[in-house]
């Protein structure tokens, strides 16, 4: 029996639904050689602003139980240096999302007018990053800022637009919904998950920030929640990240309503992480007779038996 | 070289004294590495249960390939390390590498100052160049200092400094690396170790007028330059990621005022 | 030398800041066989409301990552039975305080009125609990109605009152500063945080209630920065709980601004986690020469060195 | 009879065949437990580093005191017990315990019935009853049996049944207890295991106008009443908690269709 592993998120078509979230694949190219990335769904990249951004100053990262925390600061190449560099070193065959982001509103809708008509397939805007002091965290926690947010990129970009939210919010549900009521076409969520550890030896926080983002295993019951509320608000259809290290990850976010998933910090302690999801998801539905992978989506009962 | 990513077998976990431990890997597919490279290892892929704390791999330099295997050098330090530790023969642990940049080529003679668990990344960098090598190691103790004898079986210039006088002079490595630059001439000097060893170095360097290069040992997430964890500032502005613009600098790169 | 452990939590003297959360340690006496009970700051018992309460059908728990998750539904002896039964039990030197929940404003208030005059030395409002479908979620999370519930228990109380928070909020400092503007006089945060889990098999929540809170080492650096928000917010002290092991684990949220500390899963894996919590705090303020755990209160450091 | 926390020494930790173990632990302080008692169990406390995952202790029956050791009979099904069975002798397992209630007295034949993980709630309760019980033990197959030997060796009477007819009869043990009842006079049936088996056996003795008890495996947090996450649905309506009421029940306060 084969699965058919086919998805469609938002209009953008996925060989299966298992791409890697921003910022914890690098670019692409990085991964080349640990598997073929035209075996899976697609690839997220780092986010991109107007102009390269340096970063906060280390320690960026620490570990906690389950999980890590990192405040990179959003450092990257900037979006043009991705379109000259970056995006033609993928192969063909990869199916790339850029993720964008800005401190203003112009400035996030003209990295989304940059990247029109390259070959990305589909833009994220992530408008949840919250460790950036001005910025990201204030436009995905604030339902009116959402909006005009939503509707700024969905107008400047001229691919498939998925909003991505951050989980430091009361009600997921309500800005899923703003979001569709602009336009989007997809969700993305969660983004990490704003925390705060102290080193005892310098009495200072572990990450110069001060603040900084959990990811890892440890968020994932709190990505299942969000995208299990946020995906029967909306008909829009949900990508699920958080914590996903395996297939049957995967497939509960599937069971919970998400269209696809991303993976992310998996891909530190394992580089070949994505297509062993991808893999190991293929093989669960197989284990289950399920013919389709679109049958899983939204599979979860929660009336009592 | 290219980099790989294997649940190699473990073929020894032994207690070298102090808090070292020596652990040898059975990695048959292992591509070579230059002296330098760092691999990362995740100490709590056991086969039988699948556990997420702690969660990330720890960087460790590729001390040698001896004997078939691929051998680390590592201390205790914390709780991944000490999970290491745990690791019995026939169990496995992950590998991914080799990773990173190693030392450059150099001309003239090299002093490799190592202190703490910075001298596993000079072992390959000595036994390349033998006859050009002077080894200064340093340690609080007799019983901190790894990889000793391998480094006196290489037949390499070797003197030690130990804070308590234990063995080798009393005091640290750093005064050894002054005594050496003071009658070297055309000196490369190569340092890994704690940040502020590494510091000194690079002034004493600068001021005799010798190149040098250090290994930073800072906090990693992936290894692979994609997760920006482990950023070093650098002279000119900006930051270098140690994993994939390093481990290996020139001294002159770090600012370092700005190391975390 | 020897470390003065007292703090004053809101008008409660404690000997020490470590106290038992609310919901894990019973209604105390389930821990006598353990340890001395009086050897900690006091306990803070099960959620009373005025009626007894049944709970939630099973599965209630389901361990994750560094976690686990719950939905008791509150099941508790109801207020009277309290007072009558569980109460005298305690020996006289143990500092008790009850936490007090309801369905509305009013039930709230008269458990808080039948507490009057026993021998509690504080009421915790448990405003919080994200796992009973009417009722606590909501007082907690929306502005209004916790001011009000903060106003009635208040006003009904003879002994000082904690507002206990969620730390499923877009904004704890906002929900703080409502709080200590209704005169409550004291806060602890945080309840756990709300998540779903999938079991693969049944393809159903791995709770019957669907949602449930998740506890445990995975929240500590959530609850470490809503304490450190919060306790910045205002001037009334804050209690800090989630995921509380060690010693170094309650010294973080002293430096994070609590004055004290609650222990809660831990209880679990050690019944003796509390005292060991409490032994492990004063240790570790004598290795730092600190002479007054009071002076570790907010002591964290943000600025740059 | 007061319940204790000590992180015990592993003495022994042997395979016992399929997937099942025996541990062995030094508790010199125990204080005796009843037959059908249990203890929480935490496979992750090793002194060399503290590790959050998996965080829960895990509940197991008392299964004897043996040679100055306390023992428990498991099976690996997760990731609790499969780090129990890393646990290497000399090492440290966090024991609290003897917890919950234990079988009641009777009076007349003894029938015990065990399936799974549940037979090894029973071995101490056919010690104590030596001469009235007849143990019946269940599993899928021979290899899956725990303690067979042990039971042999007391001596009591013991039937057999395996689903693939391995070793004594083929089928469910509930057919032996079917056939045991159907001669039986006053006789008592205690039964562990699944819930499905234990439920079959309280229909079976109903019929059969014997008393039943059952010992309940519901998952736990505490183990000591106060997380109330073992709640099991009772006949008269709420919940009964299984550390604390049980883990042994007379099968009519149950409300086997409300089980989870
Ligand atoms: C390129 C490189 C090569 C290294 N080579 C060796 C070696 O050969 N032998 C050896 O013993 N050590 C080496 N180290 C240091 C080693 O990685 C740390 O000592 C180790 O990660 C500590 O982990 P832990 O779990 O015991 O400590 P914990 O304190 O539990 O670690 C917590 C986190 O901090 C990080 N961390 C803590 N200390 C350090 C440190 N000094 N450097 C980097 N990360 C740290 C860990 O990776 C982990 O993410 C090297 C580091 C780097 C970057
Ligand atoms: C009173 C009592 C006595 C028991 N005695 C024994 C015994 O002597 N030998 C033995 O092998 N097993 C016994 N069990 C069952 C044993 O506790 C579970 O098999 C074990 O917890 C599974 O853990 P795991 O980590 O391998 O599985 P996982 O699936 O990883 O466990 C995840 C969680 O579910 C719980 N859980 C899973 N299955 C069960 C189950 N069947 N019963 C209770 N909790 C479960 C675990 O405790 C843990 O919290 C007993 C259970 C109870 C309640
Ligand atoms: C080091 C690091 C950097 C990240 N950078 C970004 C980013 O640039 N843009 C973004 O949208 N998300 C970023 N994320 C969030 C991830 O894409 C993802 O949403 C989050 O880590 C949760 O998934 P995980 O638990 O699988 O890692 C970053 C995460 C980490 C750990
Ligand atoms: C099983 C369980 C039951 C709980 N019941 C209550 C409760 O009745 N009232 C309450 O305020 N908090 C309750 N809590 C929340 C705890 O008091 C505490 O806020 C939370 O568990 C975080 O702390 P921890 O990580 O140390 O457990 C409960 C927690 C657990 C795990
Ligand atoms: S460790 Fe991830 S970029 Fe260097
Ligand atoms: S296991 Fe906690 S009440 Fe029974």
């Amino acid at each position: 029996m084969s699965v058919d592993t086919r998805v469609n998120w938002g209009g953008v078509a996925l060989r299966n639904p298992v791409l890697t979230a921003s910022g914890t694949f690098g670019y692409g190219m990085e991964f080349a050689p640990f598997f073929d990335l035209t075996r899976i769904g697609g690839i997220v990249a780092k986010s991109l602003t107007l102009e390269p951004r340096i970063g906060h100053p280390p320690a960026r990262i620490a570990e906690v139980p389950s999980g890590m925390l990192n405040a990179i600061g959003l450092e990257n190449v900037g979006v043009d240096a991705f379109l000259n560099e970056k995006l033609p070193a993928l192969p063909e065959g990869v199916t790339v999302v850029a993720s964008v982001f800005g401190t203003d509103i112009e400035s996030y809708a003209e990295v989304c007018k940059r990247l029109a008509g390259s070959r990305v397939a589909a833009l994220e805007v992530n408008a949840s990053c919250p460790h950036v002091k001005s910025g990201g965290m204030e436009f995905g926690q604030n339902p009116r800022v959402l909006a005009e947010l939503v509707r700024a990129t969905r107008q400047a970009a001229s691919v498939p637009v998925a909003i991505k939210l951050s989980p430091n919010v009361t009600d997921i549900a309500e800005l899923a919904r703003v979001c569709e009521g602009e336009g989007a076409d997809a969700l993305s969520l969660i983004n990490t998950l704003q925390v705060l550890d102290v080193d005892l030896k310098t009495r200072r926080p572990r990450l110069r920030n001060t603040l900084g983002g959990l990811s890892g295993p440890a968020i994932l019951p709190l990505a299942l929640r969000m995208v299990w509320q946020a995906s029967r608000a909306v008909r829009i259809p949900v990508c699920g990240i958080g914590g996903i290290q395996s297939g049957e990850d995967a497939a509960k976010f599937l069971l919970c309503g998400a269209t696809a998933v991303q993976v992310g910090t998996a891909n530190y302690t394992n580089p070949r992480a994505a297509l062993d999801v991808a893999e190991g998801l293929e093989a669960f539905a197989e284990s289950q007779g399920v013919t389709r992978l679109t049958d899983l989506i939204g599979g979860l009962e929660t009336e009592p038996a | 070289m290219t980099s790989l990513r294997v649940d190699a077998e473990v073929a020894e976990n032994r207690d070298e004294g102090g808090a070292n431990r020596r652990l040898r890997l059975r990695v048959p597919d292992w591509p070579g590495s230059a002296p330098g490279q760092f691999v990362m290892l995740s100490p709590g892929v056991r086969s039988s249960v699948e556990r997420f704390d702690p969660l990330l791999p720890r960087p460790m330099a590729v001390y040698r390939v001896h004997d078939g295997c691929l051998e680390v050098l590592y201390k205790v330090t914390g709780r991944g390390t000490a999970l290491l530790a745990d690791a019995r023969s026939g169990e496995r642990v992950r590998v991914v590498g080799p990773l990173g940049k190693g030392f450059p080529e150099s001309v003239g003679k090299c002093l490799l100052v190592g202190g703490g668990t910075g001298i596993a990344s000079l072992y390959d960098l000595a036994a390349r160049d033998r006859e050009r090598s002077h080894v200064l190691l340093g340690a609080r103790s007799q019983r901190d200092l790894m990889g000793q004898e391998d480094f006196a079986a290489l037949g390499v210039a070797l003197s030690i400094a130990t804070e308590d006088g234990s063995t080798g002079s009393s005091g640290l490595v750093t005064a050894l690396l002054e005594r050496e630059l003071e009658t070297a001439t055309n000196a490369t000097v190569f340092a890994c170790g704690p940040t502020p060893m590494m510091r000194a170095s690079a002034e004493i360097a600068a001021k005799h007028g010798a190149r040098c290069f250090v290994s930073l040992e800072n906090p990693m997430a992936c290894g692979i330059g994609v997760c920006q964890g482990c950023a070093a500032p650098r002279a000119n502005g900006g930051y270098a990621l140690v994993c994939r613009d390093g481990p290996v600098f020139d001294a002159n790169e770090v600012l370092w005022e700005a190391m975390p």
